[in-house]
C-alpha cells in the first residue's frame, strides 16, 4: 500500500485514542500511529515485552542492547516509563488495563471475530500477544488494507482461517473505509475523500450498514 | 496526568457500603492519611480488604474500632482486639483468608484471571463451600478473584503519571491492591515530576493508579 | 516456659537447618531460632510481609518504618537480602522454595496434622501465613511447649481444634522432646538431658513409637 | 553461596532430553553464552519453552536452526525460518501459546498453583484437549503449570547469594522462569557481593537462583 494511505490509517487511528490512554500497536502498520499521537493528550504506549513509555527510535550508534520492541527493534523510553516482567506486562493487558489495542488482521467479520495469526500449512509465526490483547483490551481497534493481495475482501461475512478471537473486534480503519462492529453487524461510519461508498461496498464481503451520516476521513 | 488531590478530595466519592482494598502489613506501608480522612468523613458499613485489622490506634484499625466496617476480609486479626470483639458480637463479619491465598486471589483479579488452583487450605475451614478441582490426580481448591471499589495505598515516591515507588517491607500487598479496584488512590510522602522515579524501581506502574496524594507516614 | 527451656527448643532446631537454605521463622518462639543459627552455614531467613535476608532488630533511635517483620516489629536487613511484594512472597512460599518452616501449635496428631490458628469462640487471631507455609515448605518444624496451660499434653492421636493443615509436620521440639512424624506415626527420637522417656511418655497423649537409638539433646 | 562457574561448567549436567526454560524476548534478555555453550556440548531432543524461537543467528535460534530441539513450547516463531521448517517437515513439534498464557503457566508452577483460568483463547485452536470452567456464569480456559528440568537466564548483575537484577526490557521472562525450573543458571554481566546489588533493584530473588556464570551479552 502506498505510504500516503497507511499515515491517512494511522491519522485516523490516532483520532480514537482518548486522553490519559494507555494503548498498545501492534508490529507492522499500527507502529505508524505512535507517529501522530494528539499532542494535546496524554497517550502512554505498552510494549509487550515489558514497559510503559515506549518512545521513538533511537539515534543510530545510541541504541541499547536492554530496551527493544515487541518485534526486537531498538526502541527509547520517555520520561514517566516503567518496566515490569512478562507475567505484570500481561496481567495488564488480561486485566482490563490497558485501553486500546491497534492491530493487523489477516479477516475480520461480521461478528467481530478476528482472525491475523495464521495461515495452516503456510504461514504460522504464531499468536504472540495477539490472542491476549484482543481478548483483554478495552477496545480492539483493527489497522489493515482492505483488501487482501488478490484484490478479495478481508471483511468477511464469518472468518475462514483460525481465530485470534471471538467477537472482540470494535473497530476496523482501512485506506478506504471506517467501520464499527456492532451487536446489529457492521457499520459503515466513514469512507475515504479519494473513495465512494459504492467502492467500500463493492470491495467488502460482508454486509455493512449505513451510519445515518456517512463521514470523511 | 492523573489527578494530584489532598487525602479529603481523593475519599469523597466513597460511599456507605464501599468496598476498599487497603495496603500495608501491621500497618507498614498503610495509607494513614487516606483512613483518618474516611473517618472523618463519616462512611459506614465498608468491606475492608486488608492482610490485617491494623492496630486499635493505628490506619485501618480506627476504622474497625469506630465501627465503620460491616465485613472484613483479611489473614489476621490478632493485633486489634476491637476486631475479634466485633466478630463475636456479630456487629461485623470476618472472612479469614490465607494470606497466600489472599494475594492471589487479588491478583487473579488485577490479571483477569477468573480463578486459580491452590491447595492451601484442603481439608480446613477454609476449603467450606469452595470447588473442588483435580488436575493430574491432584486435589486444589478453586479460589475466585476479589475486586474492590477502591483501593487505598501507600508509597515512598509517585509521580504524576501514576507510577510509584514503595520501598522495602512497605511494598507487600500495595503493588498487586493496585491491579484489582476501580479507584486506584495512592498516598505518596514525595510526589515528582514523570521521570524522576528510576523505571526500574517503579513497583505501581502508573496504568492503575487514578488519584494521588501527598502524604502519608512519611509526609 | 522457663527461658532457658525456650533456647534449648531454639538450638535443637537451629542444628536442623541445613546449609544453604531458606528459612522462615513464626511469630514466638520460633523467632528465637534466629540467635542460634550455625556460624558455617549460609542460612538466610525470609519474612513472609515480603523479603529475604531478615536480620536483628536494629538499635534503638535506628528504626526503619519501613522496615518491619511479620509481627510489625522494626527489623533490619542483612547485606544480600532484597525485597518483593506479597504475591512473590507467597509464590516463594507456596512454590516449594522454602526450605524449611518454624512454627508454634495448640495442638499435633499422629498423623502430622496441625491446629494452630484458632479456639472457636475465643481466640480467631487468623491464620495469617501459616496455612501457607504450612502446605508449602518442604519442612515442617514445630516449636512448642510439651503441655498446655492445664498440664495436658498437645501432641494428640487426633486434633480437636479446626486444622491449621492436613499431615504437613514433620518434626516437633519441645522443651521435653523431638518427636519425628513418620508415616508409621510419631517417633520419639531425642529426650531432654533433664528429663526422661518415661517422662515424655507420661505427657504425651499420642501413641510413641522409640527411635533405635534415643538421643539426648 | 551459590555456585559460580563458567557456562561449560554450568551445562555439564544438561542430558539428551532435557527440558529447558529460556529467558529473553526475540534475544533480548537471553543468555547467548549459555545457548552457544549447550550447541558446543551437542545435547539433542531437547524441550525448550521461551517467548519465542529467536533468530536464526543468535541465543536460542542457533539450537532451532542445528536440530536440538524435538519440541518448541513459544508464543512466536515467525523471526526464525528454520522454526516453521522443521514444524511444517514435523521435525520439531511446536506448541504455540499465548504470550501472557505462557507468563502464567510458568508463573503459576513457580507460585504452586494447580492451575488458572483464563478467557484466552477460547473459541481458539487454542482450547482443543482443554477443560473449561464456569465461574458465575464465564467459561475460562484451564490452564495447566508449566516447569522444565532448566532454566536458563540472563541478568545485568547477580551477587553470590543468587540474587540478580535484569535491566529494562531484558527482564521480560527471566523472573518468573526462575520460579518454575529445578536448576535456575543466571548468566550475568557482572557478579558482585551480596549487598552490592539494591535490595528494592532485585527482581530474581536469590532463592530460585543455583548457578551463577559471568558472561553474556554486556560480559
Amino acid at each position: 500500500m502506498a505510504e500516503d494511505k497507511r499515515v491517512r490509517i494511522a491519522r485516523r487511528i490516532a483520532r480514537e485514542l482518548p486522553d490519559n490512554s494507555l494503548v498498545n500497536l501492534g508490529i507492522g502498520m499500527p507502529t505508524l500511529v505512535a507517529d501522530y499521537l494528539p499532542k494535546d493528550k496524554t497517550i502512554l504506549l505498552h510494549s509487550e515485552n515489558g514497559f510503559i513509555g515506549l518512545g521513538p527510535q533511537p539515534e543510530a550508534g545510541k541504541e541499547d542492547l536492554d530496551l527493544v520492541n515487541a518485534g526486537g527493534k531498538p526502541v527509547t523510553m520517555i520520561p514517566g516509563g516503567c518496566y515490569f516482567d512478562s507475567a505484570m506486562s500481561f496481567a495488564i493487558i488480561r486485566g482490563g488495563h490497558l485501553d486500546v489495542t491497534v492491530l493487523g488482521a489477516l479477516e475480520v467479520d461480521e461478528e467481530g471475530n478476528l482472525a491475523n495469526y495464521m495461515i495452516p500449512g503456510k504461514m504460522v509465526p504464531g499468536m504472540g500477544g495477539a490472542m491476549d490483547l484482543v481478548v483483554g483490551a478495552k477496545k480492539v481497534i483493527i489497522s489493515m488494507e482492505h483488501v487482501n493481495k488478490n484484490g478479495a475482501s478481508k471483511i468477511l461475512p464469518k472468518c475462514t482461517l483460525p481465530l485470534t478471537a471471538r467477537k472482540e473486534v470494535d473497530l476496523i480503519v482501512t485506506e478506504l473505509a471506517v467501520i464499527r462492529v456492532t451487536p446489529q453487524g457492521l457499520v459503515l461510519e466513514e469512507v475515504a475523500e479519494d473513495s465512494s461508498v459504492e467502492e467500500v461496498v463493492s470491495k467488502t464481503a460482508a454486509k455493512l450498514k449505513m451510519a445515518p451520516q456517512i463521514g470523511r476521513f | 496526568m492523573k489527578r494530584i488531590c489532598t487525602a479529603k478530595e481523593a475519599v469523597q466519592d466513597v460511599r456507605d457500603g464501599a468496598s476498599i482494598m487497603v495496603g500495608g502489613f501491621m500497618c507498614c506501608g498503610g495509607p494513614s492519611g487516606l483512613m483518618d480522612a474516611l473517618l472523618e468523613k463519616g462512611v459506614k458499613d465498608l468491606t475492608l480488604i486488608c492482610n490485617d485489622a491494623g492496630l486499635p490506634d493505628k490506619g485501618i484499625g480506627k476504622l474497625v474500632v469506630a465501627g465503620r466496617v460491616k465485613h472484613l476480609i483479611a489473614s489476621h486479626i490478632g493485633l486489634n482486639p476491637a476486631a475479634g470483639q466485633k466478630m463475636h458480637s456479630g456487629e461485623m463479619k470476618v472472612e479469614l483468608v490465607p494470606q497466600g491465598t489472599l494475594a492471589e486471589r487479588i491478583r487473579a483479579a488485577g490479571a483477569g484471571l477468573g480463578g486459580v488452583l491452590t491447595p492451601t487450605g484442603l481439608g480446613t475451614e477454609v476449603e467450606k463451600g469452595k470447588r473442588i478441582v483435580e488436575v493430574d490426580g491432584k486435589q486444589f481448591l478453586l479460589e475466585t478473584p476479589l475486586r474492590a471499589d477502591f483501593a487505598m495505598l501507600s508509597a515512598n515516591e509517585a509521580d504524576r503519571y501514576g507510577n510509584a515507588y514503595v520501598a522495602k517491607s512497605a511494598r507487600n500487598f500495595n503493588p498487586i491492591m493496585a491491579m484489582a479496584s476501580d479507584r486506584v488512590i495512592v498516598e505518596a510522602a514525595r510526589v515528582v515530576e514523570p521521570g524522576q522515579i528510576d523505571p526500574d524501581r517503579v513497583n505501581i506502574p502508573c496504568v492503575f493508579v487514578t488519584d494521588v496524594v501527598r502524604g502519608g507516614r512519611h509526609g
